[in-house]
Formats: C-alpha cells, structure tokens, sequence
C-alpha cells in the first residue's frame, strides 16, 4: 500500500548522524530520551543499533533469544560508575566489555553475549555518549562478543554522573572446566600477568584535587584470548582471578579466605611500572591495593608454573607477567607479604576504599 | 466521574450529529475557540461524526500555540538563571522558542519543575527562601484567577522570592480580531465553556451582534461539543446570530465574581503580541502596578531578547484559520510534532499537529475503513 | 487551554491564608483552593482547574441538558448506524467491573 | 590450626541484623561500601547473601557457573530508577524482579536465574536499602528465580537517587516456542490481561507537586505463570508483551511497526479502573500511555480469543482481563482505536514522557 | 625514584640490622616518634630484623591519632554545616569524633572533600566564592607551612569564604612530656626527619641533655630506620646521650628559615590537647592574632560542644607506651580497625592497629614460618 | 606523620603571588610551591611533603650516607641469611623491565 502522508519523522537519520556529532535537535540527552517513545526509539535505532548491531535492522531489543552452543555458562553482571567518563587508555564503555568479558574468562567460560544497561544523566552531551558507544562497540567487536539487548533510563540532572553503564555476560564452559577459588591448593604458585596498578592510577591522575601529569595509562583490555593461550600451555589452572576494585591485596585475601590457605607475596617480584610507584609514593597509596582492569591472577600448580608465566609471556597482553607468590600452609585464611627487607608483613583487605594520605 | 461520564453516552452522540446532518443544508466553518474543545474533538473523533459541509476551525485557545515567541524566550532566559527555580504547568516545555525549549535549558542545568497549580510554585518559594521562584503565568481567563491568587498570596506573605513570568490573553479582543481580518472564513464560534465559568457571557451579545456571529458557549464533552455544534448549525441555517449558553450547568451570565474581582485587583488590560498573529489591542492581561514587585521581566534583566521565529512557519495564518497546514512547506518535513518550527505542532491539539495526525486518518480512511 | 473536571466537595478547611477544599474526584482526593467560591458547601460538585475551583455545577442544569439530550432524537428512531462497518463488540464491554473499584 | 587471635572483625554480624535495622557502624552507606574492600564484603556478607540466599555461604559472587537445562534461552537487562523507591504497592526492589522475569515471560521462557547490580547513592539509609534487598529476595522467592550473582557501586551525594537496580535474566524455552511482534497476523485478536496505568498513577500520585490521595496500587507482578496458563490453553499465542514504559499504546504501536499490520483498538473495552481514569481526568493524562507492571498484551488467533480469555480470566492475574482489539489489513504499521463515540483516532508513540497538562 | 630506591637495598639492610645485633647486649626500648616511620617498620617489616632486646614504641607522631576529640568534634560540625565545602587530607576521614567520623557526616550531605595540598582548598574557595571553604589544619612541623602558607594568601587575596581549622601540635613539648612521664620507659628517641627538615635540630640538645636521652634524627626509608636505631643504640650502650643527625642529606641544624618565619607570622604557640594524653603546655600552634578572621572557629559558632570519649578507650597510656594495647579490654573487641573506639585503632600504623595486624603477625610465625 | 618524597626540579614559575616548580618524581610530574626554598634552581632534588618543597636534598651527603651504609659490615663479610627459611625468588625478579618503563 503506497501513501504519501509524511512517514515516522526521521529527525535523527542515519545519512546525518556521523559520531561525535549531536543527535541534531537536543545537543543534550533530555528527560524524554528515557521516556520509552519516539525520543528512546530514535537513541536505539540512530545511536546503539548502528554501533552494536550494524546492519541488523531488528537487533537490540529489550529481550532476545538465543541458542547457546552448550548448556553449561557463566554468567556475571558489573555496573561501572567511573569517573572521569574517557580517561587515559579507555572510556566507560569499552570498560563496561572488558570487565564483563573479562569475570567470565576468569571462570575459564568462552565470552559469547553481553547485555547493557544505560542509566543517562539528563544534560549528558549526545557527542560525547556517542564517542563512549563508539568505544563500547569497538571493544566488544575486538573482543567477538555480541551486545544483544540493552535498555536505557535517563535520570535527572543532579541524579547521575554522564552515564553508568551496567553490562550483564554470558559465556559457555566445557564440563571439563573447574577454575575456582576453592581449588587453591598449598605448593601452587601465584602469577600476575603483567603489571599492577594502571588503571587505578591512571584514573587517580585524573582526579579532582590529585591530579598530576603522567604517561600512565589504563591497562582495561579483554584477556579471554589471554587465558585461552594460558589454558592450552596449563589445562589444570586451579584458580583465575582479575584484580580490580581493592586491586591484588583484596584478590588475593578472597582467594586465600575461600580456600582457606595462606598466599605468600613475593613483593620484590610484583611487576610495578616507575610511574606507578612513583604517584604511589607520593600520595600515599600501596600499588597493592590500586585497581587494574586489563591484569589477571593465575594460580597454578607448582610444576606448571614456569609453562604457565612462559605462555602468559608470549601472549601479547601477558610480556610482563611474574611469579608473584605461592600456596602455603601457614597462616590459612591469611595473605602475607615478604618485604623486600625479607621481612613479612600481614596484607588485610582494606575497610573502604584507599585515600591519599599524609602520614 | 460524575457530570463527565453522562457527557460520553455514544449512543446520544450519535443521535446529535444525526440531528445535525438533518440540520445542515450548505458549508459552514466553525471555529471552536478553546484548545480544550479541540483535544475533546480529536480524542474523542468528533469531526468523524459530522457531516462533510461542516467544517471546524481550530481557534487560537491555546497558550501552548498563542504564547508569544518572545516571551517564551525570556521565559528560557529566566529558567536558564543560576539558582532560579522555574516552574510551569506541563503544556509549556516543549514549545520551541528562538533556538531551544524548556526541556533543553532543564537538561543544560536549569532548575525547570513542572507543577500542577501556581500554588505549588508559591509553596516552593516558602521551602526555599534562599532561591528565586519564577512562575510561568500563561493562559487564559480560566488559569487567571489561580495566577493571581497565587502573586497575591505571595505579596500578603511577603514571599520576595516569588515572581511570575506573565502572558495572559483574553477571549473576547481575539474573536473580535478574528473576525475583523480580511481573509477570515469563521462564520460561527463555540465559546469556551471554561473561560466563561470565569467571565461570565456578558461581553459576549454585543460581539455577536456587532460581527452578526452565532456564538454558543460549549462545554468540553463530546455530547456538549455536538450539542454546541448543533445548536451554531441550527442558529446559521435559521440565520440567526445570538449568544446562547449551551453549559449552563457549569457557565452563568455574570461568571464568578470573587475571581473577577481579584483579576481587575492584581491585573492590568494590555495589548499584548499572539504568537503568528501579531499584537492585538487590548488582549492580555499583565500585573498591575501594584504587584509590580512580583513580575519576573522587572526582577530578571531579560530585555534585549532578539526573537527569531522559523522563517518557513505560517502557524499565524493557520491560527486565523486562512490557511491549512499542509500549504506551509514545512509541513511534515522539516516541521513535524518531533520537530516543530511552530508551536501549532507541539500539542497533539495545535492545528498543525492535529492535521499531522488527521493526514494519518485520512490515509487510513482512504484504506477502506472508513465510517 | 482549561482542563477543569469536576469534583465532589468533602472537607472545608483553611490554610494559611486561604480557603480550601477537600475534593473527591471519585477514587482520587485532592485539596483545591475555594477562595473562589465563598459560598459553597460540602456535598456540592465544583469544577476545578490548576488547583482551583472555579465554578458549581449546577445540578438541575444539568439534569436539564441530560434530559434534553436524551429526548433528542426520540420522534426519529432507528437512524441506523453511522459506521459502515460494525466492529463487534468483544464479549467483555462494557467492562467487567468485578475487581476494578 | 587454632588460633586466639581476633579474627576478621564482624561488625555487622548476622545474630544481631534484623530488618529492617540499620546495619550497626554506619546507619547510612558510605563511599566504602563501594570501595570493593571490607566494608563492599559485608554488604554482601551480612545483608544481600542471607536475602538472596539464605543458608549458601557461598552463593552472590561477582559471576557464577551455571548448568541450564536446555541451551535455548531468553535474555534481557533492565534497570530501574523509579521514585519513590517505596510506593503503594511494592518497592523498586521487587519491581526489579518483576519487570526483568516479565521481560522473559514474554518470549515464553521459564525464567530462572537473574543478576543483580546496584547503585547505591552515599547516604542512602542502610535501613530503606535493607527493606528494599528483603522486598526484592521475596519477590524472587515468589517468582520461583534465583538471583545468583551481584555487584554493587556506590556514587557521591548527588550523583544517585537513593538506589538505582539493574537486573538481566536467562530464561530457557522449548524449541516450539515462537512468540514475537512479527507473528501479530490480520485477523488476530488483542487482548490485556486486565486494569491498565495503575503502576502508572500510583507512582505519580506521590510525585512532588502533583501528589493526590488515592487507593490505587502498583499492578508490579511477575506474570509467567499467567503465561503458563494461557500457553496451556492456547499453545499459539503470537506475541506477547508487557506494556511497561510507555503504556499499551507504545507496545501496540511497536508491534504494528514490527509485523507492518494495523491495530484497531476498542477503546471501550480498556479495562481501566475508576480511580485511575479519575487521576487521568484531573492532570490530563492518556491511560493509554500510562505505565504498567503487572499487565500482559497477548495477540491470539481470533479463533482461540475466548479460550485465550477464559484462560487469563482463570488465574489470580487475569481476573480482568479483555478482549481490547483486532489485528486489521488497513493502516499498517499503525495503532488506531474506536472512540467511545465510534469514530475514530491514531494513535502515536509519544514523544518523551506523558506530562500534566491544563490544556 | 632517586633517593629513595637506594634507601630500600635489601642487603644492605641486612647488614645494618646484623649490626645492631651485634651491638645490643641489654634490652632498650626507644621511641620512633613520627607516624610516618611507624608506617615504614610496619610496612617493611623493619622491627622483624631487630634482635629481641630492642623494642620500638610507637609514638604519638601521628595527627590521626593525637588531634583532640573536642577538634574532631569541632570538624564534624563545621562539615556538617550546610553550604560549608570541608576540605581535609584523607587521613583525617574516618578518625572517630565522639558519635560519628567525616565519611559519615558526608554520607548525610556535608560537602566533605578529599585534597592533596591546602592550596586546593585555597582553590576551591576561589572557584565557589559564595560557598565557605574550611581547610582541616592538622599535622606537625612538617605540615605547618603548607597550612600556614594557605593562609597566608588567603588574606593576601582577601579570600574572606576561606577559613582553617587550626590543631598543630609540636614534637619537642611532646619528647618532654613523654620524658617527665613517671611511667616513662622510652630511653632513646628516632626524631622526625621531616618535620626536622623544616625546623632544624636546635631544640634538641637541650632536651637531650635534660633528659640524659639519645636522640638521633632520622628518615624514614628502611636504610634510614634501621640506621637511627643503629646510632641510637650505640649511644646506649655506651651511655651517651647526644643529638646526632642520620638524615643528613635532609636536615640541617638551623631548618627552612623561610619556613620557619612565616609559621612565626601565621601562628602562635599555644596550650594543646593531645587526643588521650590531655593538655601538654606550649605544645601546639594556633593562629595569631592577625589571621583571627581565616580561623574557623571563630567564623562558625562550633562552641558547646560535649565530646565523649570511649569510656573503654585506654590510647593514651598506649600513645605514652605505658601500657601495650592488648592491655586494653576493648582491644580486638569493640575495638577493631573496622569499628575503632580510639584514633589509634584507625590508621594501620596507629599504635593499636599495628598491634592488632601484629598480632596476626606474631600467628604467623608462631605457625612455623619466622625467620 | 609527613609522608614527603624526593623530585627533581624541572621548572620553575610564579603563579599568582606564589613561587611554583615543576617537579619530575619519576615518571609522574606536579606542580609544587617553592615559597620555601627562594634559591632552589632547576635540577636539583627537593623534599615535596602536602604540594610544598620544604628541603632540598644535600645530594653529597646523600652519597656519603650510600658510602657509609655499603661500607657496613664489609670487615665482618658473610654474616650469613637471616631467615632460616629461604624463599626460592621467582624467575621474574628482579623484574622485567621489557614494556615497563
Ligand atoms: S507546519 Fe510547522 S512550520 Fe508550518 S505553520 Fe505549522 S507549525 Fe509552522
Ligand atoms: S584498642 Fe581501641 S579502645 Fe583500646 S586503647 Fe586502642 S584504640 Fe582505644
Ligand atoms: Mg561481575
Ligand atoms: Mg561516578
Ligand atoms: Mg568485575
Ligand atoms: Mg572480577
Ligand atoms: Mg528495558
Ligand atoms: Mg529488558
Ligand atoms: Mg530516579
Ligand atoms: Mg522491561
Ligand atoms: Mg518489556
Ligand atoms: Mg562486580
């Protein structure tokens, strides 16, 4: 049936729209955006469905269905609320896949969907959401996993911060796979697959009050391929653990907890870039505790530990990757570093999160 | 609800516009004056009942339409004020001033609340004494008398924090001025049945007369809409030109006297600017000298404010009624009720938005489904 | 412009300085300012816009106009139906009303 | 290995947490809750494990490994940020559960198992947050899914509202189980499954400045085992959805675009109740466009209406359910209803939200 | 990082810990006074090298745990004040006042903010001139220019929205005291190195030979540590007591001149309250008379208030290394770094938070794994 | 208290009434005040405590404290391991310093 009467407006064309341009009426993102009418639509059909799902007309709804190539899955959900929105290394959004992406490879689970959720600062600038979605589909499609359904809320000026973006994940395991906390057993050796602290430092160095000049980067990267190499070279990985929030010392604390053994660090061993150390000193913070986001934990058992650092060497995300510590059956439930005085110091979980200090 | 459902009886409706297709002989244009009717008229598809020589005119009765463009301007400027609450009753935040609307200056930071009465804007002055409450005082004789009650509370508690943005216009000087213009093609106006609850019908006999017009005060209910109709129908075949009050249950001759009182009190007779149409003498009300202290064009510094209305909307002629949208070039292209040049394409009732949509019905009218 | 609906006066008190009224508009409740309409009593329907009534209804009328509205038509039966089309009815209108209160 | 050592500090032991009292240091969240470090741990350790999963020490971790019991699945995410957080008729915690299983009770899943990611704002009463975790744990509870593994960020004062919830979800469906927008044919029949906008108008009878006294309640319930019922009845339902955000008249109107049919809706036939056609009346709203959160859309062949209506009106949920349209040849892609007077209008999808209007 | 990679060379630090066993034929116990040193033996594990007769007190060179409940209490209100931006350096955020600490009173809505220098609150008061900006003046010497200097170009620029919160205590009044304690055991002191940096060592041979005390001043890199106590036992046990300098490449004798006339300028030697120790006389600075108008509690009425210590809380005997903290009943207890009731359970170099993180030490090793 | 840490001095400015410097610790670069130290000059190391440079490093005495400390013990060689217990050092340390610079 042909009609002349004027189509569904197209305000926001896909011919027009080319990132980091503005949606082209509202520069900003405005309360109807998350109204669940025309305004949402168009955010789905000329923004998320073109850099998520390109071509696929009908992609992006609220709920899909799936067939999974096996009915054994991991399954993970991580809200990212960071601050500032692009930093050094990444933004929010390729943060969003790589965190997600990354607690299923920590399960051993192949990385298959993600979901997303978007919670929009009424007021946030559309170029600058456009540039993050950009940077989230770039992540993901490197990463070969598929953003399948999404939703989006906007909350009032003075209710968020630009944008916190929730990302659910689903990866399929095969049923010889058990990688665990629990299975951390005493003679296994703890490796770190490269250095620690970027990501938390290279975020600090951009925070309000602290900020100081630096080349640290972000080190937030996807490493199922990472531990997909580490997994050929070491099929019986007891333990993978990816150190962010509260960084190496809270990973390690958890894992020593669960499985009720001790971890001893080696501190002279932990891979720690100059410029890291060095912010670390001058505010007060321990790299122990800073978060990364492109790092992983491996414990393995103590005859595989020189295959496993040599495969994690050869990986491109894993060149600086150490032996850091191993299994002991002292102090169960306890994590303890040797000093580089040789010394032992107990490493609790901090209460809250770490502050720069003067004392 | 009481004393609205009986005034939905289809069954009735249908006995009325069969009244009305007895009645009419020739073509007739009615213009119903009040953007309520207009919404009553196209929610409930009352035009679909009526007989192809009867034709309705959207009026003018809109603020959302008639507010003019500079005022909406100021009204952004305030709004955009550091530390100033605006509020504004719903209808507002999406008419497009020079270059931005409310809902972009709340989404830029503005403090833009949208309330139900003035009086929720006057209690926000209270709760925060440390901040500018601005009101954006819009509409017609109907919302008058809350606008004014609500600056006068305002001056009797001395809430210095509280100023009202005001442009209100009037009834009666439109009509008048409607039917003054050349190209005009009303023949018969349904009156607006809530204005009139306020002001009474007093003025109007003698503009009936004066322009031998048929005006018949109508409520909003479809039976009350038909039955406006019908009676303007009836009054143009039989050549008559009389005011009648077809709501009187709500509407008396001499309106509400208390509200007038305090409207002559806290108001002043101004000309004031339509937006399309232009000013017309007389038409609008601003504060009166003595609440001078609670108007928001004095507190805030928003002269110098340079308008700049699409140069492709035709939205006056449209308001008149001498043209239809789909003549404006703009129609359904640049301009659509996503993106509106003008403000008849905001609210589903403005004319240009209410034809968006009526070019859909025709469509599917045309498919075969027709009445 | 000027949504107004009526609505049945409950409760007449004051605030501050004004005088108020409690309204029920038939499962919701609202309080509306009565400066307005001096005389009016509880039990009396008001028409309220933005928080204020504005007018009574005058209920005779009103019983007037539904009369006439009712006789109309009355010497013409059976005009027919006005659709060309007839879509039937679905088996639940009018409304099932067990639970909607 | 005994030890007389204090052992890790157990500020906010479980003997001495009863809802709905705050947890004992801070009677409000701080930052740390957020911090990934202790005080990240007892949220989880002390309040969202014993609501989730009572007695599974172990259960709510970051991601978790699954065994579904089929590899065809439905998955969705949501997030929910309504205000007030505690409304007539349940919380933003079960309405967290419920809009999320809803969302897989439409594609005809079996929902199963649901993450869960908050957003805790600094400030937010430790006792309101504790009410709505043991809302949102009985909603599960009731719903028959587990939720089975969580995170939770805290932002600064000012950048939240209070708590913001996202949930995703898995649901598993059988291979014969074809239920889309697509499949809406001429021909069919529309029904609701009873009284639409009461989720709507109880949230917005305690908005600022709009508040009105009023008996309605939140319809927020989870409705797949309405679904159950009516597929047991009628095994070719064509499309099912949940007409949240944006009322009946956005679902129809995107199921019209998706199959390219028209919808002719009866608007007599709406089951509305008094009171919410009342608040509508008085602020100027269109129940069609009101939420709601207990209520399902089924579009049935016109040959097993009746039994699809007798099935709904069965069941605790669908008491009121009605016959509210038809799937018609004309107007494709478009939603148009019968007015009470017969006539008739389109009806669009909003531009952003419904808002008062006095005109 | 040059200068302070060097300081840390395992081996070396070997070899200095090798000689002070060989050098210890008796038990001693010394005082590191700086919090900061505490924080160096606790996070290298400096004490583990030493032989068993050598024991360190920590002391109470912390200003977490020595700043005055009644002041916490003061930065409490003051934060909690509405309009008020707090400024603090992040020790001082979850120090316990008398019913609740910052993170709390900011989790309630006092605008609390963490920053690295006093000059970022100086910054602040500049970018938000209608908010009150306070700076929470704590520390030693070492700290005392910095805030000295805030407020100084404050009342160069006439920054009337800044203030400070002034509770600087001394060292030197505060080895007196310890000294003059009938309960005292420290028998040699590890000076601070920085705040030494800032005011020079002259104070301290008069202490010295007062008190017939060793005083050795000292950095804060193992090398550093173990080098003070190496000096200092010497000292010991060959009987001297003098002043000796071990942090050289820092310290000289007279201090930072410009440092030191400036803090002259901005403040006066005051009568301070040691948070569990009580008032030691001339032991803290407040702001002088010419810089009344930047002091916040002049400019926020923060009088009234009624501290209220733990009942249970024994950290001043800790603070003056009389009694240990296991001593104390609530230690390991109510009392945990996750709910401290005294300041020395906060930070982990607080004298009873490192106990109680030693204790799990000391498991450790009972568990078979010591050196 | 007074965590201070040493940087090199790489330029110096004003900035409002205040002396400034650039300061290099090593891979991260701040500004700091130098009110305290008039005569400081670029290139050389200063002890930065809260954003202010109080002292500036004596970089001989710095050497002869290094000397010093090296020169410990050298007559009483091999006191031999202090631990009883030796923990075998993993391959990687001292680190590798391949990317990390
Ligand atoms: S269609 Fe748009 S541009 Fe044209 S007259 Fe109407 S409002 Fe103005
Ligand atoms: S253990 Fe706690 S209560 Fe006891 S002295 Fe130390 S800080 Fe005070
Ligand atoms: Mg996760
Ligand atoms: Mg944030
Ligand atoms: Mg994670
Ligand atoms: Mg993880
Ligand atoms: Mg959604
Ligand atoms: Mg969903
Ligand atoms: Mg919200
Ligand atoms: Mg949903
Ligand atoms: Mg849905
Ligand atoms: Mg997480």
């Amino acid at each position: 049936m042909t009609t002349t009467v004027a189509q569904q407006p197209t305000a926001v064309s896909l011919d027009e729209w080319s990132c980091p341009l503005p949606l082209r009426d509202y520069p900003t993102i405005v309360m109807g955006h998350g109204g669940g009418g025309q305004l949402s639509a168009e955010l789905v059909t000329h923004l998320f469905r073109p850099a998520f799902a390109p071509g696929d007309t009908s992609a992006l709804t609220d709920s899909t269905v799936l067939t999974l190539p096996g009915s054994r899955i991991a399954y993970t959900t991580d809200t990212f609320v960071v601050q500032p929105l692009e930093f050094p290394g990444g933004t929010i959004g390729s943060l969003a896949v790589h965190g997600t992406v990354n607690d299923l490879a920590m399960s051993g689970a192949r990385p298959l969907v993600l979901t997303v959720g978007f919670v929009i600062e009424e007021g946030m600038p559309m170029a600058q959401l456009a540039r993050i979605v950009h940077d989230m589909a770039r992540a993901a499609r490197e990463a070969g996993v598929r953003i399948v359904c999404g939703d989006t809320k906007v909350v009032e000026r003075g209710h968020g911060d630009g944008v916190y973006i929730n990302t659910s994940g689903i990866g399929v395991l095969d049923d010889d796979v058990h990688i665990g906390p629990d299975r951390a057993t005493v003679g296994d050796v703890v490796l770190v697959s490269g250095s620690i602290g970027d990501h938390g430092m290279a975020i600090m160095s951009q925070r309000e009050g602290l900020e100081f000049e630096t080349t640290i980067v972000s080190d937030s990267a996807a490493l199922h391929t990472l531990v997909h190499a580490l997994r050929a070279a070491v099929p019986d990985v007891h333990v993978l653990r990816d150190p962010t929030r509260g960084g190496v010392a809270t990973s390690l604390n958890e894992i020593a907890a669960d499985a009720n053994v001790g971890i001893m660090l080696e501190e002279r061993a932990l891979p720690i870039r100059p410029a890291v150390r060095a912010a670390c000193e001058v505010l007060g913070l321990d790299p122990l505790f800073v978060a990364n986001e492109g790092k992983l934990l491996a414990i393995v058992p103590a005859d595989a530990a020189n295959t496993a650092l040599s495969a994690l060497r050869a990986h491109a995300l894993g060149v600086d990757a150490a032996i850091i510590g191993e299994v002991v059956a002292d102090h169960p439930g306890m994590l303890v570093a040797r000093t580089g005085l040789g010394a032992r110091r107990v490493i609790t979980t901090p209460i809250g999160e770490q502050l720069p200090r003067i004392c | 609800m009481k004393y609205l459902a009986e005034f939905r009886d289809g069954e009735i409706a249908q006995r009325i516009a069969a009244e009305i297709r007895q009645l009419t002989t020739q073509p007739w244009a009615i213009m119903e004056v009040c953007g309520g009717q207009t919404h009553s008229i196209m929610r409930n598809g009352i035009d679909q009942l009526l007989p192809p020589e009867v034709e309705l005119i959207h009026g003018p009765g809109c603020p959302v339409c008639v507010t003019p463009l500079e005022v909406i301007d100021k009204a952004l400027a305030i709004a955009a004020t550091p530390g100033v609450i605006f509020c504004s009753f719903g209808d507002m935040l999406r008419v497009p001033g020079s270059d931005r609307d409310l809902f972009r200056v709340k989404s830029e930071g503005g403090d833009v609340r949208v309330v139900y009465s003035p009086l929720d804007a006057v209690a926000l002055a209270r709760q925060h004494p440390n901040r500018q409450v601005v009101f954006f005082g819009i509409g017609f004789e109907t919302t008058a008398p809350a606008n004014a009650m609500a600056v006068h509370i305002a001056k009797l508690e001395r809430l210095h924090n509280f100023s009202m943005l005001v442009s209100h216009v009037l009834v009666p000087p439109a009509i008048d001025a409607i039917m003054r213009s050349p190209t005009n093609r009303v023949q018969a106006f349904l009156a607006a049945g809530h204005v009139c609850s306020v002001m009474g019908f007093w003025q109007y006999p003698a503009l009936s007369s004066m322009h031998r017009v048929p005006i018949v005060i109508t409520g909003f209910e479809p039976l009350d809409v038909l039955e406006g109709i019908r009676r303007t129908i009836a009054q143009l075949e039989h050549g008559q030109h009389v005011v009648e009050n077809a709501y009187a249950r709500v509407v008396t001759f001499d309106g509400n006297r208390p509200a007038q009182e305090l409207l002559e009190r806290v108001f002043t007779v101004s000309d004031r600017a339509w937006r399309g149409i232009g000013v017309i003498p007389n038409s609008g009300w601003r504060l009166s000298e003595a609440y001078r202290d609670y108007d928001a064009e004095y507190r805030f510094d928003v002269t110098g404010i340079h308008t700049q209305e699409s140069a492709l909307c035709r939205s006056g002629e449209v308001l008149q009624g001498t043209i239809k949208p789909p003549t404006c070039s703009a129609f359904g292209e640049q301009c659509t009720p996503r993106t509106p040049l003008g403000a008849t394409m905001v609210s589903s009732e403005g004319a240009c938005a209410a034809y968006f949509n009526y070019g859909r019905t025709v469509q599917l009218q045309r498919a075969g489904t027709s009445r | 412009m000027c949504l107004a609906v009526p609505g049945r006066i409950t409760a007449i008190f004051d605030e501050g300085v004004v005088r108020m009224a409690k309204l029920d508009f038939g499962g919701i409740t609202k309080n509306v300012c009565l400066a307005y309409l001096p005389d009016a009593v509880v039990g009396q329907y008001a028409i309220v816009h933005v928080g204020f009534a504005i007018s009574l209804i005058d209920e005779a009328s009103a019983q007037e106009t539904l009369h006439h509205f009712r006789s109309l038509g009355i010497l013409e039966e059976e005009l027919g139906e006005v659709a060309d089309e007839v879509y039937s009815p679905p088996p639940s209108c009018p409304l099932p009303t067990s639970s909607l209160q």
